[in-house]
């Protein structure tokens, strides 16, 4: 297992999770959905090859209501 | 009743409305999307946060399925870097490159830090953003602004749910006068006349949320703001008259008949 | 855009829009037209003048095409006298019993007489008119003037074409709070935001004429109070934000991303 | 004749010259019209049976723009 | 730092003073004492009430003392006869003929009624008084109490003890403009900024209670009205710099040095 | 009439009067002379130009012979650069490190450039100087310029030599409430009761040139801005009364005597 | 007795009874006070010849803090 | 001679000139004179031992009046 964080909680993932398996395991759809990884952002085009490595820090943001 | 306004044109972009509004606030996303209907905006922000599992329903269906335009803020940021990265992860998020950017130096006034928000828009504008640039009434700050690229600014009229309107409309007529790109009075607007006076003062466009989303009945303010864009921007087009010291008759004496009669004797 | 607007009721009668034009000013009778039409008023003021053999045509087939109500003005009296014989030759002309009541003290100034507005007012009441009384900011005297009477008072924001706005907004307030007659902010108007701060206050109507007709585009014009009665009005009804001292966040903390990242050690 | 005034001018006008004869001379019309004989007001319904005396001031008066 | 100040004529008596004191509200006779002299006041007001055999010392005693003019007024009046009764009673219990003329309409806002207001001045000056009327800021009711024979007219700047200030300042420089006996601002003042303010519109004076008796520190505050009438009349006298749009450099570019050097090629 | 106030203290310098007297646009050395005497002030500012061997007498010398300490400014630099040179160049001509730092960003407003004036603060702390800011009304500004070592932060009311005013006060009040260091209103003032309002507010000194040296009787005006400073400060300690909405009459009604009697039957 | 009014106050006073009287029972000084006798000033001149009377109504008044 | 500026102005001075011989030709008294060469602010202390070298640009300032 691999420990990363998710918007500011641990959570353990399999070996071999990718941004994108993070993003379909908190959120049915991924329209408005953008992830941040260790405070840089994860292009769309790169979720699928893009791999959860130990002690990652993930942000997966959407839209909310504001000014 | 319906006027047709010359269109407002940001970036490449134009829109038929000259209000933007913003999401914020709302106590519902029903009333959030009658309030944009009534309101006649075609752009709307919203800001990026985590995902909420429990959140009932998304501000983002419903301004899809209104068909309005999308402008992420980075509302909350402290600092360049992190008012930088937000951008970009709104960027990837709504496919959009245009972002309201703000930068706050106090989370009393959340009023903007000048430095911080010109290391934020010159970085911005170098990554390929439409950055309109939430500012103070600093018509120095606004140019420069508009010289590294911003494509609009939005001087704040006060601070943002204050409701106090336009604290200093010289300052804003100083950075209408010197503008090339659109000013949007973005923040402090309280009420109709609030609106109305930004866009007689010159400015482009209107940008206010707690108006609407935090006014007893929404719907309606959405409605009254509607009505205020378009009446300020009229009335300064059709080019007001001047203040007088005195009164200048609206009836003119010419004509006017002698109905006491000669004096007595 | 066009919004249902509770009607306007004066008297027993009621109207669709809450602005009056004055139509003194206007640099020709077709731009006249135009511009009642844009601003879609119900009831317009004129003056009564001796007649003119070369007077090109006449404001009042202009206002007899338009539909609109014809409210005549004691405009030029500077005594009850003067004002009451004015008022009855008006409704012997223009059979109406409506009369607005324009009793001045000062040729500069043009501002109302109290004293004498008031004994023209009791004569007219008793003789049947409805009148609807031009008056100053003063709470007093307005209240003197609904106790004997009058169907609606109508104070000023400042003076007559002086294009100032409303001077004393408290007055205004304190006079919408008293009345049980409507309230009409008449004259001092110069722009859109001046027309909705009065509605804001609680006026029930605004009353204006050399703030359209002496616009440099009256018919643009005329199209701004149309919507700035219209906003104020609404934003009225809305019940707006209260003002604060400091920001409120229209958009939450709530959710906001960790993008700085760990302390560095 | 009789010596009038009109409108602030003298006038002479024909004996028996009701208020009704004084109208039609400088208005075509009556709509919108109003008299004042000696600063009275003369109701449109006895126009027709006020003669012009002599010395009697007319106003004779009609809608102009005002605010 | 005292300044040889041109004397204020009122009728007949020449005051060393622009500032006039009501005692109402003090805390203490001892306070109001020493307000009192802090003021440097010459000329104070008291109203005139029932006996109180609990009354601990009496406002007359301290005036005597201290030497300053009484000014009796008849606060509390609602009509003419009784304005005219209180005055006639003030006249025999202080010996003298000047009266602070208050006839108030409305419980709330004590704001005058300009219809009994009129009545009691005519009868109070046929009958001998010195009348100083407390007024509206209306000019026109102004120059007809100044017509009547009233020896100074006293228009508001705001409700009795509201501390707003002067709301209409415009008038209150109309009702200067015209007036041929001296105008004290009476009432509203609530800092010391109001008061230099009233100075400077022109008025010849000012007359103040709440702002001084029921500041957190009186004698302070009565020390700061007495340098802020000064700061305002001396002001006034001095001429002030016009407003400007632009700014006007007080540092000439004249003789500016080049810190700069040649351009890099 | 003299008031022991209080000492302004900047640094580690004691001031006896809260008023710094820009010297620009004095019509003559003698009227400034007289106007600095009669401002009271201990603090004037003078600019570094060229000299020029016309100069009938010098500014220096009046100055000395009156004993009041000198500021130097940087008047008319636009970059971080001309600014430092500029305040070393006066360092080294007067003997002090005391320096009104001033970059501005436009000749027609002559308002500071928020991002050059952070940077020549910076380099003119590091290099000792005792930095007195003039800066915008921005409180996030001022508070970087405090946090970086001012001495001082000098906020504008409005653009040098407008005699606006404060077109701001809501930002005036945020510098003081937030500020460690001391704030003087630096830009401005047209007249007594805009100075008063400055100290009214909070501020800790009133810095003016143009409000004196241009007004018509430039030894009056000194003599005015004296006592409004004064004013200001006082009633600033005094504790002013509220703000009401409605009256609170100064005099009571107890007491009042019934002088209308029974009513009639 | 007679029966008068007093500042709203009803009291009971001896036949003969003047204004001076009254007053010197209310206060030991004059200084400053006025008397109105049923809402008419009596003058200072007259107050020791003026009687009290059956049902008059007095006021006898001073200075009081007052803006 | 030596070619400098001064105040904008070509000046010729003579080999050896300082920057103090500079001060006193152009003014009876050194009170409140600074002075920058090639933008640099010359110490008063090295006015004595600072030589005018060709081309120099200086600058000879003082006190004016300024808000």
């Amino acid at each position: 297992m691999t420990a990363v964080t998710v918007n500011g909680q641990p959570e353990d993932v399999g070996a071999g999770t990718t941004v994108a398996d993070l993003v379909a395991r908190h959120r049915p759809s991924s329209r408005g959905v953008a992830v941040a990884r260790n405070e840089e952002v994860v292009p769309r085009s790169q979720w699928d090859t893009t791999p959860a490595a130990e002690g990652d820090r993930f942000e997966i943001l959407t839209a909310a209501q504001g000014g | 009743m319906d006027t047709p306004v010359d269109p407002l044109k940001i970036a490449d972009r134009e829109l038929g409305s000259r209000l933007v509004l913003g999401t914020g606030g709302a106590p519902s996303l029903d009333l959030l999307e009658r309030a944009v209907v009534a309101s006649g905006t075609e752009l709307v922000t919203v800001a990026l946060r985590r995902i909420d599992p429990q959140a009932p329903g998304s501000v983002l269906e419903v301004l899809d399925r209104l068909g309005v335009a999308v402008l992420p803020n980075t509302a909350g940021c402290y600092t360049a870097t992190e008012a930088v990265r937000t951008a970009r992860l709104a960027r990837e998020a709504f496919e959009t490159d245009w972002v309201k950017l703000e930068v706050i130096g106090d989370d009393r006034t959340l009023l903007p830090d000048p430095v911080e928000l010109v290391h934020a828009a010159e970085q911005l504008v170098d990554d390929g953003f439409t950055v309109l640039a939430y500012t103070t009434d600093d018509p120095i700050l606004a140019r420069r602004l508009e010289d590294l690229g911003c494509a609009a600014v939005m001087p704040l009229g006060s601070p943002i749910g204050s409701g106090m309107g336009i604290n200093n409309p010289y300052n804003i007529a100083l950075i209408v006068a010197q503008a090339a790109v659109p000013v949007v009075l973005d923040a402090g607007v309280g009420t109709a006349s609030d609106a109305a006076l930004a866009m007689e003062l010159g400015c482009d466009a209107v940008l206010l949320a707690s108006a609407v989303t935090r006014a007893q009945d929404p719907v309606a303010m959405a409605h009254a703001m509607r009505h205020a864009v378009a009446a300020g921007h009229l009335a300064r087009i059709a080019g007001r008259i001047p203040r007088r010291h005195y009164a200048d008759a609206s009836t003119s004496d010419e004509g006017r008949p002698d109905l006491l009669g000669p004096d007595p004797l």
